[in-house]
């Protein structure tokens, strides 16, 4: 049986939250809570109370990439002195030390930020193509709810949103 | 591999150069400079041009101090508000001091300056970026950079004047730094005669151009790991020791008598060029 | 060096291709590169040439009249550079910057290539066929005693050869010209010792006492003498010597003096007797008519004419006393007065009462080829030659080895003179002064690929000839060297004499080799003395030692009291002959212009050195254009403000302010000969070069001086850079 | 006193009035634009002449070997750091008065940083060379000096600049997303969608988007002041005298942030007038700025004493004299200059009254980045002349008219980039400023009233 | 979610051992012949005909022979005419071909043969024949054309000699790692020098 899409915009947090909540509470049958996606304008971290908390998983890659940046980075710099066999510098070791650890320190914070970005997008999903639903309202001031159930928890949504006053509600273009 | 060898090997890399306890095994090139032979007369500074291609870069250049004079002679009076100079001036020539551990080594961005087996302290003008931080970092501003190219330039060496030009050292062009070499091409053809021969390179066998030139034989130079060597001696009646900042004479009350310095020691360059102080006759 | 046969002609003929590639390799070409350039390839070699390892020749440097042996490094055909060489007994093989410098004389770009002959006011090129035959054409054209040959210090061969055509002339004008000798020193040690130029032996004396004498940097022979210099400052048992020097202008030996006096200008011969007063006082014997000469010079007035303290006097006095033998020098600053010659005698005075005649001036010796033994030149010569052209006396003028229009003062009055001279050939390297003058020019060779034979008027020891070789094929192939040209020239007159030699080598080599028994080969086959002879540069020569009398004429000797004050020209001119420049004969080799002036560092210019005192006095500060005003010329130079000048003078640098020459010499500076007063030792009759009265004015712009000294000056600011002890404290013997 | 901004403002207005700065900015921009143009191409001449005839023409020498060009550079990298300052560290404060001049302070780290980049390559004498900097593997087995400071300095630029951009960027992403749902036209559209990566604001997209802004921000900390402490490095591990300074590192920083600091000043003042931001870069959060670079300015003149303190109890003659010519010798005017600028004018901003005078703010903020600039060129150029060895102290090398171009025109080139990204991307963050209102509105909403006040 | 990890891990590896390749860009000691470009001699001298194999109708002559400087001076350079025509004046069979008739024309002008570098190094690098020659020449007992052949090539199969090695520092530097037996007899080995100034004037 084939699922459907529903966008509802609303005015402001504590509608969406109250839908949220009703949506929770009510449990209609052919959608489960995890098909809900929760769009706003800005960050709001008291809503995701709301939604309850997902793992993020983004310090992980932070943390292999800081440190893939620091073994790279102080390999690279004393392997290249050993093995750069002209390069002796009077009065210094061949690997000198207070200089390779500058610049394991430098390559440190590059790796971590380059795999955290990388960890980002990959965490966050991006690049994306944008879902079907949805409304350039959601990137200005409206907070928008994008649901997915059965025909028949279509009619439910429905009421559930109309009563917490949505602004509008937009429906996949029916088959 | 890289990784491996730089395991295998830590304890070598982490040693310096130069030590105590690992010196200069066959070579260590040195210099002595006595300056009450030293009459200023520039004979050495004419030869260094003669010999390593230094470009002439004439009036207006020398004005804004891009002069290439590897070995300058200096002078220095100590006339201290008496009406004459009545003690005669003070000559000194400057040349590099092949530092055996010496500051533009160490900040060069590309490694193009280096030290060498033999304690010299090399130049390799192909790898030169021209960053010129090792002559900001050189206490004695020795070094002369190429502000211009000087091979293209006008009367520097004017047909027929560029035959005269030494094949066994490179001409250097636009934007590189340069320096006294110790003549590092006569060293390499006496090094590998000598070699040739199953040798080292006996004493007096090979003198630097500046050396051979000065009429009253105030430069020395030579092997100090070679005994024989009369440079090695001069230091060792001089008390004078390559690697120390402080040497151990001047504690002693032989100081007074020695005649043995070099110069910023202080800096901790360990120069390998020692001097001998100037002596004026106390009698008149 | 050169042990085998092979002929050193073609020699240098194969080595000719050399030429074409000359590495000038820079920064740039970082890549492997072929077919580019071409391989060194002979068509025939001998077994000691290999490419890229220089061969070594022994020849005889020209840059100056000292005549020290050189030894050229050639590779691939191609002289690089020059040292000296170790079997010549006056440089052991040293050099001095100016030598080194020969090179550049050689390869110099501004060398005239081919013979110019004057068609109106620029020289076309002829060839020598035609300017030979032009010279023979105009000297027949006039009498023998109208060609007059006007040469620098000339010996050996080339000598002999110019003797021998000035006598097929029948003309004996021969004027040999040095615009900077110490004639009349040679003139009063003529008469002192009888000999013009005893040998000094500093290495022996414990002190020297030098009045002027630059034996460092330009006098006479200043490689040799500062190797004796370098012994007499550490001898082999450690002893030091003293060094004392009277002058009134600091030359290069006054800045190694232990004490530098500085003199009232002309002053030296009172205070030559002044000391020995002073020595007699201090009980040193002294005969009578020399105590009776010196007896009214006591210290108390020479110090108050010399302007010395009595108490350097005396220090002065006690030191010769008792550290003997000593050493006095006459040098420039003594004789360059119109008493210069009674200065020059006041001192060999000295010697004799310090009895150092016979230990430290020694007797040279007796050369066995008279006609070869070199004519030293003077002043007068020029001066006698410039009367006979100003009462065209003088139809045909040859010039040799020397610049006399670029020498001689305005006052002379040469250039005009020279212009009633209908004919003038100059036989030169580059466009100078004189050539600019000549109706003919004719190109030589430059030193280092000419032939000749060179003996040095100052010989350290015994008697030698040096031998001038080439060191590489000619670069100009429309050159010719003096010898050939001679040679041709004779061959017009006395054809069936010299027909015999193709050249002047085939010429040199047979007068040689016919003598090698006087030249020290008598029991070798001619090519082998002819080979040796090459490769060592010198031939030792057996000759008798001329012993020295000492007998200086005390009685009669009287040196005048020092100047009066000149109102209108307060200041003395002296003007110092640089180690570098000389006589301005090298002002062209770019490296002698970019050596700082060792006392003031000052490149690329001329100045005018002043007192501390005389320039607040004038208000002046160093870098300020001054007008330096003689009676007969006036010229504008920056100022140059230091210690070692007293303040009644001023001194300016010879050797600059060419008007020709070249590209490094023309325009550099100001030429100081030109404002020198016509005034003239008494006994000689030399122009007294230090005679010269100036007044010093500012005129108007200021400059900074480009020279090496930064604006901290000789100042040491606290460092420890340049140290300097006393030398009681040190035992020179236990040092190596 | 008055608010930061106002918190009935309309959200659908913030987007319209910051997508305004995209489309029609005053007239005064494209003058501003055209000015940077002309300098630009004067620098560019400079440089072809420089790079084709030789070091020579800018007047350095041989004992006086660096100059105007390394003091710019530091002069560029030291403006970037306020940059970071703002972004990073007052967003771990959560000091929200940043967020409506976060975004252009973060532009300017960048583009100060690429015009910092061009000095080090200005500076060469073989330009062409540039890449023997770099440690690329090859087959010479050659590899750059890890021991020299300029090396530390490579890595340090390169680093802070590709995070500072990636900061930059993502911190960007919600505002790109809004303009391409705003804007419907032309390569714009396509490029926002492109940089907007398909953001749509969900939650799981926020959740991420939290966190990597967080952490990068705190990278960025430790990283702005490491890049500036290792400049400072080239001098202090050193042995110059008037370089060689353990407090050089802490003293660079602080002037660095200085620097950075009333760049921004100066441009708040140009942005809001030319993009007419008066409703978000409000005088209160001038105000606030206002205060923050005064603190920061009498950190830099504490440890400018601290210097010169430690030099002279220090007791090392050479160092001493260097400082004693510094203040006497020809460099004289400027290094007082430097005095005057850096630590007297701005006690100016002290007072109420100058906190929110633009005019005055402007010409302020202008001159005490000049006397920024003129510390920079008073730790290089006088220690030159007046170093270790007397005998090549220098008159003093008067960088010539190649150098004085060159400097000139890298601000025309910092300005360019700075004006066409305020240009093309909205230089106001707009999720941000619609946070601080919806904040602001709510802690509004939640004060007790006020009984009987009337 | 454990997937990210995973893919981390993976990327470490990646980068560390790229890295290490980075670090460790070793190079081949010897590359692939790259034949230099062919150079225009005045005579095209077959080397082939002179110090090839028997069997190929070579005449089997020592490189040094004629290259007789190698052995003690830093170019081996080109023998003078003179001991060309030493030979060949004595050899009639060749003596009417095209190429001998120019080698004696030029031997009658005297004029020397301006024979082109065919391997010219950059005019900076100090590459001394000497030291090479000695070492495995005359050190170690190498057959002197594979000694000569190390960076020149098989020349004895050529007529023109042409460059078949790089020659590039790299290449130098590759064989200078490598220990190389002192002498013939000896066990001990060393590598080649190896500071900037040996190579680089």
């Amino acid at each position: 049986m084939s699922k459907r899409h529903l966008l509802a915009l609303f005015n402001d947090f504590d509608e969406a939250v109250a839908a949220i909540a009703e949506l929770r509470g009510a449990n209609i049958k052919g959608f489960d809570m995890d098909d809900m996606i929760l769009k706003s304008p800005i960050e709001h971290p008291e809503v995701e109370k709301v939604l309850g908390d997902k793992p993020v998983n983004v310090q992980w890659f932070t943390l292999i990439g800081a440190c893939t940046g620091a073994l790279l980075a102080f390999f690279l710099v004393s392997g290249a002195q050993a093995n750069f066999f002209s390069q002796i510098k009077g009065g210094k070791p061949i690997v000198p030390l207070p200089p390779n650890f500058v610049l394991t320190y430098e390559m440190f914070i590059l790796g971590g930020v380059f795999i955290t970005i990388l960890g980002f997008l990959i965490c966050a999903g991006l690049p994306a193509k944008r879902s079907s639903l949805y409304s350039v309202k959601v990137s200005e001031d409206q907070i928008g709810i994008l649901v997915k159930g059965d025909e028949s928890a279509v009619a439910a949504f429905k009421t559930i949103f109309t009563k917490h006053k949505a602004l509008e509600i937009q429906e996949e273009a029916g088959k | 591999m890289s990784i491996t060898n730089l395991l295998e090997n830590w304890s070598d890399f982490r040693q310096q150069h130069p030590s105590d306890d690992r010196p200069h095994r066959e070579y260590k090139w040195a210099m002595s400079i006595d300056l009450d032979s030293c009459t200023g007369c520039n004979a050495c500074s004419v030869a260094c041009y003669a010999e390593n291609n230094l470009p002439v870069v004439g009036k207006v250049k020398f004005s804004h101090g891009h002069s290439h004079h590897w070995i300058r002679i200096e002078r220095y009076w100590d006339n201290d508000g008496r009406e004459f100079a009545d003690q005669g001036a003070q000559f000194l020539p400057m040349l590099c001091q092949h530092c055996e551990s010496a500051p533009c080594e160490t900040v060069c961005p590309v490694g193009a300056t280096n030290h060498t087996a033999d304690g010299l302290n090399s130049q390799v003008y192909n790898r030169c970026v021209g960053s010129r931080y090792c002559n900001a970092n050189c206490p004695y501003k020795v070094r002369y950079f190429n502000w211009y190219d000087y091979p293209t330039t006008d009367n520097v060496w004017p047909e027929p004047m560029n035959q005269q030009l030494n094949p066994d050292v490179t001409v250097r062009g636009k934007g590189v730094m340069e320096k006294c070499t110790f003549c590092v091409q006569r060293l390499t053809v006496a090094k590998s005669n000598a070699r040739t021969e199953g040798r080292l390179v006996l004493d007096g066998e090979v003198q630097t151009a500046c050396q051979q030139v000065c009429p009253t034989g105030a430069i020395t130079f030579g092997n100090l790991v070679d005994p024989l060597a009369k440079v090695g001696k001069q230091w060792m009646t001089q008390q004078v020791e390559l690697n120390k900042d402080k040497q151990a004479k001047n504690e002693a009350e032989e100081a007074a008598k020695l005649r043995g310095y070099r110069i910023l020691e202080e800096l901790r360059t360990y120069p390998s060029v020692m001097y001998l102080e100037q002596l004026r006759e106390s009698a008149i | 060096m050169i042990e085998n046969s092979f002929n050193r002609r073609d020699f240098l003929k194969v080595l000719g291709w050399g030429g074409a590639t000359v590495a000038l390799s820079g920064c740039g070409n970082t890549s492997v590169e072929d077919g580019k350039e071409f391989v060194t390839s002979y068509v025939q070699t001998a077994d000691y040439i290999i490419p890229s390892i220089g061969t070594y020749f022994n020849s005889t440097c020209a840059q100056c009249d000292a005549g020290c042996g050189i030894m050229g490094r050639v590779r691939e055909g191609r002289v690089l550079k020059l040292e000296g060489n170790p079997k010549s007994s006056i440089n052991n093989g040293k050099m001095c910057g100016l030598g080194q410098a020969g090179v550049q004389a050689h390869y110099n770009p501004d060398r005239i290539r081919e013979p110019l002959l004057r068609n109106g006011n620029k020289g076309e090129a002829i060839t020598w066929e035609k300017a030979l035959a032009l010279i023979n054409e105009k000297v027949g054209g006039v009498k023998a005693e109208n060609v007059a040959f006007l040469t620098g210090g000339v010996s050996g061969h080339v000598k002999v050869l110019l003797k021998n055509y000035l006598d097929a002339l029948g003309s004996g004008h021969h004027y040999v010209y040095e615009a900077v000798a110490p004639s009349i020193v040679r003139a009063a040690n003529k008469k002192a010792y009888g000999v013009e130029m005893p040998r000094l032996r500093l290495d022996k004396a414990k002190v020297i006492l030098s009045f002027g004498a630059d034996f460092l940097g330009a006098w006479i022979s200043p490689v040799h003498f500062s190797q004796q210099y370098a012994h007499f400052r550490k001898a082999d048992n450690g002893e030091r010597g003293v060094l004392v020097q009277v002058e009134s202008k600091m030359t290069l030996t006054g800045a190694n003096a232990d004490r530098w006096l500085a003199i009232r200008p002309g002053t030296e011969g009172i205070f030559a007797l002044g000391l020995i007063n002073a020595l007699a006082a201090a009980g040193l014997s002294v005969s009578g008519d020399v105590a009776a000469v010196v007896k009214e010079y006591t210290t108390d007035r020479v110090s108050k004419d010399t302007g010395v303290s009595t108490e350097h006097i005396g220090k002065l006095a006690a030191l010769l006393k008792e550290r003997s033998p000593s050493l006095i020098i006459a040098g420039s600053a003594a004789e360059g007065y119109a008493h210069g010659s009674q200065n020059a005698t006041a001192i060999a005075l000295l010697n004799q009462v310090l009895g150092n005649v016979g230990k430290t001036v020694e007797g040279s010796s007796s050369i066995p080829f008279p006609q070869m033994a070199p004519t030293t030149g003077n002043r007068l010569a020029l001066q006698t030659l410039n009367d006979n052209m100003a009462q065209d006396k003088v139809k045909v003028l040859f010039s040799y080895g020397a610049n006399p229009v670029f020498t001689a003062p305005v006052s002379m009055k040469l250039k005009e003179n020279l212009k009633k001279v209908p004919f003038k050939v100059a036989f030169a390297h580059y466009m100078d002064e004189t050539a600019v003058e000549a109706d003919l020019v004719l190109p030589l060779n430059s030193a280092l690929e000419d032939w000749g034979t060179v003996m040095p008027e100052y010989i350290a020891e015994g008697a030698q000839l040096n031998i001038r070789q080439p060191l590489m094929e000619k670069l100009h192939p429309g050159t010719l060297g003096m010898g050939d040209i001679l040679l041709a020239l004779l061959k017009q007159h006395r054809p069936d004499e010299y027909k015999g030699y193709e050249d002047f080598y085939s010429y040199l080599r047979n007068a040689m080799v016919s003598n090698k028994g006087a030249l020290g080969g008598a029991n070798a086959d001619d090519d082998t003395f002819w080979e040796a002879a090459l490769s060592h540069g010198v031939v030792k020569l057996v000759g008798a030692t001329v012993n020295i009398s000492s007998h200086v004429p005390a009685n009669g000797l009287v040196v005048p009291a020092p100047f009066v004050e000149d109102s209108t020209y307060p200041l003395h001119l002296i003007p110092a002959v640089s180690a570098s420049l000389r006589d301005g004969r090298n002002a062209n080799e770019p490296w002698l212009q970019e050596s700082p002036d060792p006392l003031t560092t000052i490149v690329w210019d001329s100045w005018v050195e002043m007192h501390p005192k005389t320039a607040a006095k004038l208000g002046i500060v160093e870098g300020d254009i001054v007008e330096v005003a003689s009676k007969s010329g006036a010229i504008k130079a920056q100022v140059y403000v230091f210690t070692g000048i007293h303040p009644d003078v001023v001194s300016v640098p010879l050797g600059y302010g060419h008007e020709a020459m070249g590209r490094y010499a023309k325009g550099v500076g100001v030429n100081a000969f030109k404002i020198l007063d016509p005034v003239f030792d008494k006994e000689t009759g030399e122009l007294a070069m230090h005679e010269t009265r100036v007044k010093v004015s500012k005129a108007g712009h200021r400059v900074i001086i480009v020279k090496d000294e930064g604006p901290a000056g000789g100042k040491q600011m606290g460092r420890k850079i340049a140290v300097r002890m006393s030398s009681d404290k040190v035992n020179l013997s236990k040092e190596v | 006193m008055e608010k930061d901004i106002r918190e009935d403002i309309a959200w659908a207005q913030i987007n319209k009035d910051v997508l305004k700065s995209l489309e029609s900015p005053r007239r005064l921009y494209w003058v501003i634009l055209l000015i940077a143009l002309a300098m630009i191409s004067v620098a560019v001449g400079c440089e072809i002449y420089q790079y084709t005839t030789g070091m020579g023409v800018s007047n350095k020498n041989n004992s006086h070997v660096w100059s105007l060009y390394i003091a710019t550079f530091i002069f560029w990298i030291g403006m970037s750091h306020s940059g970071t300052l703002l972004s990073a560290i007052l967003h771990l404060m959560h000091a929200d008065w940043r967020k409506p001049i976060y975004r252009f302070a973060e532009a300017m780290t960048t583009f100060s940083l690429m015009t910092a980049g061009l000095f080090v390559m200005v500076h060469l004498g073989r330009l062409w060379q540039v890449y023997y900097v770099m440690p690329y593997p090859n087959e010479r087995w050659v590899w750059p000096n890890f021991q020299s400071p300029l090396v530390w300095d490579m890595f340090a630029i390169a680093t802070y600049l590709s995070s500072s951009v990636l900061f930059l960027y993502v911190g960007m992403i919600p505002d790109l997303a809004i303009c391409r749902d705003n804007i419907h036209a032309g390569w714009r559209k396509k490029l926002y969608t492109v940089m907007s990566l398909g953001w749509e604001g969900t939650d799981r997209q926020w959740r991420n988007f939290r966190v990597t802004y967080l952490t990068i921000a705190c990278f960025l900390i430790p990283l702005a002041v490491s890049v500036h402490s290792i400049v400072a490095s080239d001098f202090a591990m050193s042995n110059m005298p008037g370089w060689h300074v353990t407090s050089f590192p802490p003293y660079f920083v602080a002037g660095a942030l200085y620097s950075g600091c009333a760049a921004i000043i100066t441009l708040f003042i140009i942005l809001r007038y030319v993009f007419r931001f008066e409703e978000y870069m409000t005088l209160p959060i001038m105000k606030k700025l206002v205060r923050l670079t005064f603190a920061i300015a009498m950190v830099w003149t504490y440890l400018n004493l601290i210097e010169f303190a430690s030099v002279w109890y220090g007791h090392d003659q050479t160092a001493k004299d260097q400082l004693i010519f510094k203040a006497t010798g020809p460099y004289a005017p400027f290094f007082w200059a430097m005095i005057f600028f850096g630590s007297i004018l701005p006690l100016m901003l002290a007072f109420k009254r100058f906190q929110t005078h633009l005019p005055i703010l402007f010409v302020v903020s202008i001159l005490l980045n000049v006397g920024m600039w003129l510390e920079r060129w008073m730790i290089i150029s006088p220690s030159f002349a007046h170093g270790h060895y007397p005998w090549t102290w220098d008159h003093d090398q008067w960088p010539s008219l190649v150098q004085w171009g060159i400097v000139f025109g890298s601000f025309g080139w910092f300005t360019l980039l700075f004006m066409v990204f305020c240009k093309v991307f909205p230089s106001v963050s707009m999720y941000e400023v619609k946070e601080m209102v919806y904040h602001r509105s709510l802690a509004l909403k939640h004060k007790p009233a006020v009984k009987g006040d009337y | 979610m454990y997937c990210f990890l995973r893919l981390s891990v993976l990327l470490v590896g990646l980068i560390v051992s790229a890295s290490s390749y980075a670090v460790n860009a070793v190079q081949p000691l010897t590359t692939a012949d790259d034949l230099g470009p062919k150079v225009e001699q005045p005579i095209e001298f077959p080397h082939d005909r002179h110090a090839g194999d028997a069997a190929k109708g070579g005449m089997q002559i020592n490189c040094m022979y004629c290259h007789t400087y190698a052995r003690r001076s830093i170019v081996a350079g080109i023998p003078p005419l003179q001991k060309c025509i030493g030979c060949h004046q004595s050899i009639e069979s060749v003596r009417e071909t095209p190429r001998i008739k120019k080698l004696f024309e030029y031997w009658e002008a005297k004029k020397a043969v301006p024979w082109k570098k065919v391997h010219d190094l950059p005019d900076f690098v100090r590459f001394n024949h000497e030291r090479h020659i000695q070492r495995f020449v005359f050190a170690q007992n190498k057959p002197v054309q594979e000694a000569c052949g190390y960076c020149h090539g098989d020349v004895k199969t050529m007529t023109v000699a042409r460059r078949q090695k790089p020659l590039s520092m790299g290449w130098c530097v590759s064989c200078h790692q490598k220990d190389h037996p002192v002498d013939a007899t000896s066990t001990k080995t060393t590598h080649g020098p190896n500071d900037c100034w040996q190579c680089h004037k």
